[in-house]
């Protein structure tokens, strides 16, 4: 195997080297401008057989261990935080549903959203406000963030898994939505609901 | 009955290890305080009762559901448990949902109980979704627990500089300023060759005297001066022949407005 | 590149998430008592060309960044300013009268000087403290630099021209027409700020 040239070199210490994702920007921007879209490909491909591998999560890139190395690597002390079982469903519909607002939130979960939830969430930088919905009230309105990609493997949102088929079983959509639409397919297959 | 109820919801989940919620527990009573316990909320526990029917919540029998629920919290109630408030709401609704779903079509209120009914059926289906979703979501390989950062990166530091730019030009145009500024300033102010009012006054009243005729202003002034001593000339003449007209020395003519001055001398 | 074997994957894995370097009986226990010597050895070599090379310490191993690649880990960013016009005059002040106190700067300049001024000029490099005036109060005096002279094209301070050439050069022009001046560069300097 040939020396790889040096820009791929160049992006491949960078990243070994960052205490963080980075993107394609910023990596160009640490090495003088180049452009490094060429470089990263050529990596992710080099290293995707290796016990160490490069990903692409929410635009930004970071070497990681191989997936398959977890029971040799797993710690003692895992420092992943336990998340409660409300905070993981709130992380779900936030991340299946963004941007979200709390009553959103809480019309799914059938239940109050205990006021620690979403700031765990925001703690642990997985969970951001995203803004304001522009209705009467003006709700916060929330969304996940790069590291939550990052922590879950995710190169993107539509890597959320069945994400595709939530969608097109229209259960991302309102109840009221779906109420209507059901109710008109009610109307010939009548009695089914009882 | 009793022995369903003991199955924990984070059963259904894919990944125990991560869900807080309710342990596996005995089929006794004090399960089911603890399992009532862990439950958030109706919808919660409705959705675990749902899933007992072991059908797609799309097929779910809302009227079991209900009998089930109601079932649940009697039985909570016989044990003198304190159920929460929101328990016994959903109770009652669901109670009344029952009654109307078994009443004759005509008698039904609007929204119809299959209307009713059909939103609660859309509600568990979502919460399922989540609930799946999320243990999905949590199954995943994730960052810090099974599959690890670089241990200890060197980290990427970028120190930044100024570059001060300065020149010459700069540098001694500022020191000239300085030295400009801090010098000792002397006024100078250059010798200018005038007429002043005096003289004009003496030299206008002198040939007044001699002529007897309207005189042209400007042949008052000193032939052949240089065009600055004309100039002031011009002026303190000017304002001479104003003083010998308010003393009733000389009379004044001007035939238009910026047109030549005359003036003549008045014999006393 | 076939995949390289299990083995070799692990230790690669297990050194890159390891948070210090590790001795080779470390890793072997770590993985479970497997030899790991041919392991090393053969990521060693895959790393030699890259710019990440693994390299062993002591007994210990360890990732690193390749040595032509160290640049990288620290960067400086240079951002080009222009010397204020305060700063410009004490800079000339220093230079024509060195070594000269902060007092003496000011009653050269007949304003005050910031504190911040001078040390503008020394982060420039320009000007340096020359020791203390054995006076009362042993002031701070200041001296310009080698790296002065070479910056402005100086083989000496003799070379900078004198009173006489400056007022020559229509530099010691009264105020009203330095004080234009001054409007006109400040006007530039605000321009060069924004």
């Amino acid at each position: 195997m040939g020396r790889p040239d040096d820009l791929v070199r160049a992006v491949e210490a960078t990243l070994f080297a960052a205490e963080a994702p980075m993107t394609a920007e910023a990596i160009a921007e640490h090495l003088g401008g180049a452009d490094v879209r060429g470089a990263l490909a050529e990596l992710a491909e080099h290293y995707a057989a290796r016990g160490v591998q490069l990903v692409e999560r929410g635009k930004r890139w970071h070497f990681q261990t191989a997936p398959d190395m977890a029971h040799l690597l797993r710690r003692e002390r895992e420092d992943v935080r336990r998340l409660s079982r409300a905070a993981t469903e709130v992380l779900a519909i936030v991340a299946y549903h963004e941007p979200v607002s709390r009553a959103e939130i809480e019309s799914i979960r059938g239940v109050q959203t205990a006021k620690g939830t979403l700031d765990v969430l925001m703690e642990a930088g997985w969970v951001r406000v995203a803004g304001r919905r522009e209705v009467p009230g003006r709700p916060v309105i929330y969304a996940t963030t790069p590291e939550f990609l990052a922590h879950f493997g995710l190169a993107t949102r539509k890597d959320l898994p069945g994400i595709d088929e939530l969608r097109a079983a229209g259960l991302l959509d309102p109840v009221e939505d779906a109420l209507e639409a059901a109710m008109d397919a009610a109307g010939q297959a009548d009695g089914n609901a009882a | 009955m009793t022995g369903e109820l003991a199955i924990p919801s984070a059963a259904l989940q894919g990944d125990e290890a991560d869900w807080a919620g309710p342990a596996a527990a005995a089929t006794d009573d004090s399960a089911l305080y603890l399992e009532l316990d862990g439950w958030e909320g109706p919808l919660d526990l409705l959705l675990d009762l749902a899933r007992r029917q072991k059908v797609d919540l799309r097929r779910i029998s809302i009227l079991d559901l209900v009998d089930q629920y109601l079932v649940y919290i009697e039985r909570a109630e016989a044990l003198r448990l304190e159920l929460a408030a929101d328990y016994l709401v959903m109770a009652a609704w669901l109670a009344y949902l029952k009654s109307a779903m078994l009443l004759p079509r005509e008698e039904q209120e609007d929204p119809s109980p299959e209307e009713l009914a059909l939103r609660l059926q859309l509600r568990l289906q979502r919460l399922a979704a989540m609930r799946d979703a999320a243990a999905r979501l949590l199954g995943r390989d994730r960052l810090g627990r099974d599959v690890f950062a670089r241990g200890a990166p060197e980290g990427l530091r970028v120190d930044r500089k100024h570059l001060w730019q300065c020149d010459m030009f700069a540098l001694l145009q500022a020191y000239g300023q300085v030295k400009a500024r801090t010098a000792p300033v002397v006024h100078m102010v250059r010798d200018r060759m005038v007429m002043t009012l005096d003289s004009a006054l003496t030299r206008v009243s002198a040939m007044l005297g001699v002529s007897l005729d309207w005189m042209e202003l400007r042949d008052f002034l000193p032939p052949h001066a240089d065009p600055r001593l004309r100039r002031s000339a011009l002026a303190s003449s000017f304002v001479a022949a104003l003083e010998l007209a308010r003393t009733g020395k000389a009379d004044l003519r001007q035939e238009e407005t910026f047109g030549p001055l005359h003036l003549r001398g008045v014999r006393a």
